[in-house]
């Protein structure tokens, strides 16, 4: 039974990482899962420099969500490879580095200075964080920026390019496509969905920044339907994030054109859900005598019934 | 930091809207330093997804014990579970407290709400026995002082309605005790924000040490969200530190009060 | 206390109405809830012609939401009227009807005809239904189709007309913007958000029109966000719509910006739901000691730390 | 057709997954007709919001029973719930079966699974006493015999693994009988898609009339949503009915089986 999925020039061991943003820089969650039996550790965004985020509160808890607005918080470049690099370097497994800026020429120079790092695994670039302008829109939103920070990105780097998309468009396929002619060897889909919540007695913001990004179960069928209209439109692999808490939904994922998947806020709640994903995609091949999960992916049977 | 599932050996109303939570967590209650907790999912929230974080209140060989306040959705749930149900834990976790040494300063507990269950098991391992100043708003909220006397320490208490020892705040005491003599003394508080501030400035005003458990909303309690951030100061000015992994007890001259909790 | 807020030259009597499509055309819910006690009754969406709507099955329950592709089943504008505005029309509480169309003519027309009926109260445009193109877009995500529709149907009636926009744009503000220049007296914000679930056993997905529109409480801080992005870029009011199920969800809309707020979802699985929400803002309002709901309406109360 | 809170009188296994449910609900009990449903909100679901509709299997004075099998997580959350507990009901609803009368069609009644359940109430209330077919997997999945011979019914017997009655489908004996003698009888089924449409056929080849209760997904069930759609004869072709209110019986005549259901 083969498990293992290509995304760009990388192979990974079975198709099932961890998002951005929920799992840390790998130390985190090393002593509660062996991170040797994921396909791929993806790491928090990093920028240049060093980021100190958001007021709080970062995140409440929403219906089936989560809503969140860290502000990327993070080390910067240097110390990101200073501190963190030496532990990921040593994994079986390959390292998906997170990155993002606030100009083109950020981008740029943070895929250079990661494409130094001998045995890195791929680099992917946020265009869809919600939460780092004040009105929630991003680099994602437009397709020409979109266009220039994948190109730029592209020429800086050798390595695997995956561009996470932002799920805040009336259609992803344009953006897809864009990122697609611009270089990128895969997409990842999606981000967070910009949102809001309010508490009634103070009137305020559940969240020092006033609106963030909702994750969770409650975002899946969202982010099924713009996987499925992405792998219509690219020939890239994409891997699809949002809501995934068991094999159940990576395979409806995976069956809707995802080539792998990313476990993001699960993690939180429980943080073995990856290799629980991983063992029940193995259970579902063996049920239904699939050898390869490559043959999955993107079978969904469309049949149409013409009784209107 | 393991994950276990962890039975219900007991889950009994205490006082009022506290109640003590028994469990068989064999593979964490032997690591439990004071001041750690442990982060609970509890399988019924379903639409509400997060673990919650109780500090650790005791352990036994086995066993592990918490002392929790009904206050919402997770802890009325909580509440409901029976003896023999599983619960999913995370733990230990955190920085917990320092214990003090036979030679170390002598300890000065202050407790607010459920802040004596953070301090029970500092009592404990500690190598004296000091003073606990307990706060609440009225005798109801007063957890545990039997078991803090029976450890040999001194308990005075203060409550807002004055309906048990002293009427006011927590604070109050602990400033007349400080005034008689503070020097070689260190303050361990946990409880409300507000509380820990006032106890951080009197820790100040005396120049004596005091470490603060910060009870800020968590996420994932294991360092990987950066939800549960505290300003603390650093060389060049401040950066934003976890509480649920360099914290919750932070040295109370470190943190940025200013910045807002 | 003051319960009543306007809409256009509509009064309502309190601010909670029901969302249209999930309220059948009046008399179903009537024998279970007393609809003079609404703000108004928003019925089903209205076209031309009768309309025969997708195969099923046509709603699939997912965590916290329903995704439903009815296909906008409906009896047409001539049986509208023939069979469900005598007794709406007896109502004490105004009736929206909420309408749609194949081409901006279609729009114009049934507008004109519903024009017709003496002591209607509003007419809702959706512009935004993702369901009855194959790929899920509409109108209600171009700027120039958004304002014809609206300008046509402005020409054809004096009476007070709400543009329910589609919550599936970068950003609502252009989208509400086009439609108060266009001369809607108000918006309703949002209809269901475009999304898909597939069943991994079969493989098929689990709806009949492959893709459908998510609703319910999981779309709550989408919507709340909408809402409060729109409110501080138009004049005209704001019905808030978006897996309401209690009063303190009504609170946040209309805290973030909502003069009225529409019940969807929640009647089908707990038919009182809007008359507890009107019992509840009237305890709210007690409680808090506010004299009348107009001055909680846009009160969210920002204040941007500036800790970075 | 109201909502009413009803408290659970017992809840219990009946036989393999098959749960029998009695209720107090006094506003529902006296108005239900033979083939109607109630829908049910099942609280501890919290994450899947519809409620489920079961057919009324018997009704008293002020209480409802229904006989259900536990197929998926609503019905799984619904066998864990204890007397005295409550359940918000809308009910009753739908449009049900014809009840023969002393002059009326002879009736045979066919079921498959819970579709026993769907035709209890009918042969209770029924003028005269008929044959009612009932097929399902295997033994432990034929509901509630006793309780139709106790009525003085004849009932005959199908399983497809042979454990009990005639081995195969309920249509075999069914259509043994029609061969035996068609006229003056009338067919009323409840149970699978598939095995209503044989029925149908059977109608249609001996010219009798049948009433078939169509088990479709629903959402609102009382014919504000439009999820429950079957395709129905109209004079100028076809159209979508509501299985929740022109149903969940129909004239099996009228439905377009071909549109697929
Ligand atoms: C390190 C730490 C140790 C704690 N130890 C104890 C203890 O020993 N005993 C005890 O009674 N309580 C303790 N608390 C507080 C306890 O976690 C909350 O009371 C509990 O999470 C409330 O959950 P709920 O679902 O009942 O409330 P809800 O208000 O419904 O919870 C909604 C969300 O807010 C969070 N939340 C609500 N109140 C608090 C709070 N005061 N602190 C942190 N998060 C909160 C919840 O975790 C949840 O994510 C501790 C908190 C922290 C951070
Ligand atoms: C009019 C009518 C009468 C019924 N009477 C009975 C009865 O007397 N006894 C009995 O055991 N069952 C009956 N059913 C079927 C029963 O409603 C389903 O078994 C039940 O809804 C399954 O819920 P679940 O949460 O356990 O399953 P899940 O599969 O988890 O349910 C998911 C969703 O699918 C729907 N669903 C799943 N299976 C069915 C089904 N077979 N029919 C309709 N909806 C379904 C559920 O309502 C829910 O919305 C009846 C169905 C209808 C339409
Ligand atoms: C707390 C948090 C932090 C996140 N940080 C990042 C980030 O740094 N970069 C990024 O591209 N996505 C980030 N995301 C988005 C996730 O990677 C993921 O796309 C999203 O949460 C949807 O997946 P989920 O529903 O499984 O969580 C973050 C999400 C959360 C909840
Ligand atoms: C079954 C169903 C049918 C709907 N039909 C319509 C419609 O005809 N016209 C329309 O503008 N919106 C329609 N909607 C959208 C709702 O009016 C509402 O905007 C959406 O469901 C979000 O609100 P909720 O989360 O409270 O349900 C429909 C929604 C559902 C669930
Ligand atoms: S709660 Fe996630 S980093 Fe502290
Ligand atoms: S279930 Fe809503 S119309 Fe039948």
């Amino acid at each position: 039974m083969n498990l293992s999925v290509k995304i760009g020039r990388l192979t990974l061991q079975n198709p099932v990482t961890v998002a951005s943003g929920t799992f840390g820089y790998g130390p985190e969650y090393a002593r509660l899962i062996d991170l040797n039996q994921l396909g791929a550790v993806t790491v928090k965004g990093i920028r240049v420099c060093p980021v100190r985020g958001n007021p709080p509160p970062r995140t409440f808890e929403v219906t089936s969500g989560l809503l969140n607005a860290i502000g990327l918080q993070g080390p910067g470049v240097d110390a990101f490879i200073a501190n963190y690099w030496p532990f990921l370097r040593e994994l079986k497994v390959p390292t998906i580095v997170n990155i993002w800026g606030t100009t083109v020429d950020e981008y740029a120079e943070v895929t250079r200075r990661l494409s130094e790092l001998e045995g890195l695994g791929a680099i992917e670039i946020n265009v869809s964080c919600p939460n780092v302008n004040g009105d929630g829109t991003a680099f994602g939103t437009d397709l020409l920026l979109l266009d220039e920070i994948v190109s730029a990105c592209r020429r800086a780097t050798r390595l695997t390019l995956i561009t996470k998309l932002s799920p805040n468009v009336s259609s992803i396929v344009p953006y897809a496509k864009a990122a697609e002619q611009a270089g990128s060897d895969a997409l990842s889909i999606m981000n967070s969905y910009p949102a809001m919540a309010i508490d009634p007695e103070t009137r305020r913001p559940r969240l020092g920044n006033v609106t963030g990004g909702l994750s969770g179960p409650c975002i899946k069928p969202i982010a099924v339907k713009l996987v499925f209209d992405a792998a219509r439109a690219v020939r890239i692999p994409i891997i699809g994030i949002g809501g995934i808490q068991d094999a159940s939904d990576a395979l409806e994922f995976i069956i809707a054109g995802a080539t792998a998947v990313a476990i993001g806020t699960a993690n939180f709640y429980e943080p073995q859900t990856a290799l629980r994903v991983v063992e029940g995609l193995r259970e579902y091949l063996k049920n239904h005598q699939i050898d390869d999960i490559n043959g999955l992916i993107g079978s969904v049977r469309i049949e149409r019934k013409n009784s209107c | 930091m393991v994950e276990q599932t962890a039975t219900i050996i007991s889950n009994r109303c205490e006082t009022g809207l506290y109640f003590r939570l028994v469990l068989h967590a064999p593979a964490i209650a032997p690591d439990v330093q004071p001041g750690q907790f442990v982060h609970i999912r509890i399988p019924s929230l379903k639409d509400s997804l997060l673990r919650r974080p109780f500090s650790v209140f005791d352990t036994g060989q086995e066993t592990i014990s918490i002392l929790y306040k009904v206050v919402g959705k997770g802890t009325v749930a909580l509440a409901r579970m029976r003896e023999n149900e599983d619960l999913s834990l995370l733990g230990p976790l955190g920085h917990g407290f320092t214990i003090p040494t036979a030679d170390s300063e002598f300890p000065l507990l202050v407790a607010g709400g459920y802040g004596m269950a953070a301090l029970y098991l500092l009592a404990k391992q500690s190598a004296q026995k000091g003073i606990v100043f307990a706060g609440a708003r009225e005798r109801d909220d007063i957890l545990c002082e039997a078991e803090f006397r029976a450890l040999g320490w001194d308990v005075r208490l203060a409550t807002e309605d004055g309906s048990c020892g002293e009427r006011g705040l927590v604070t109050q005491p602990l400033r007349t005790e400080l005034e008689r003599n503070a020097e070689g003394r260190k303050l361990f508080a946990c409880g409300p924000t507000p509380m820990l501030e006032a106890v951080a400035r009197l820790a100040e005003e005396f120049g004596v040490a005091a470490e603060v458990s910060l009870d800020q909303h968590l996420c994932c309690g294991v360092g990987a969200c950066l939800t549960c951030v505290v300003p603390v100061k650093t060389p060049d000015g401040w950066e934003y530190q976890r509480a649920c992994t360099e914290g919750p007890v932070f040295d109370a001259r470190n943190i940025l009060w200013e910045a807002g909790l």
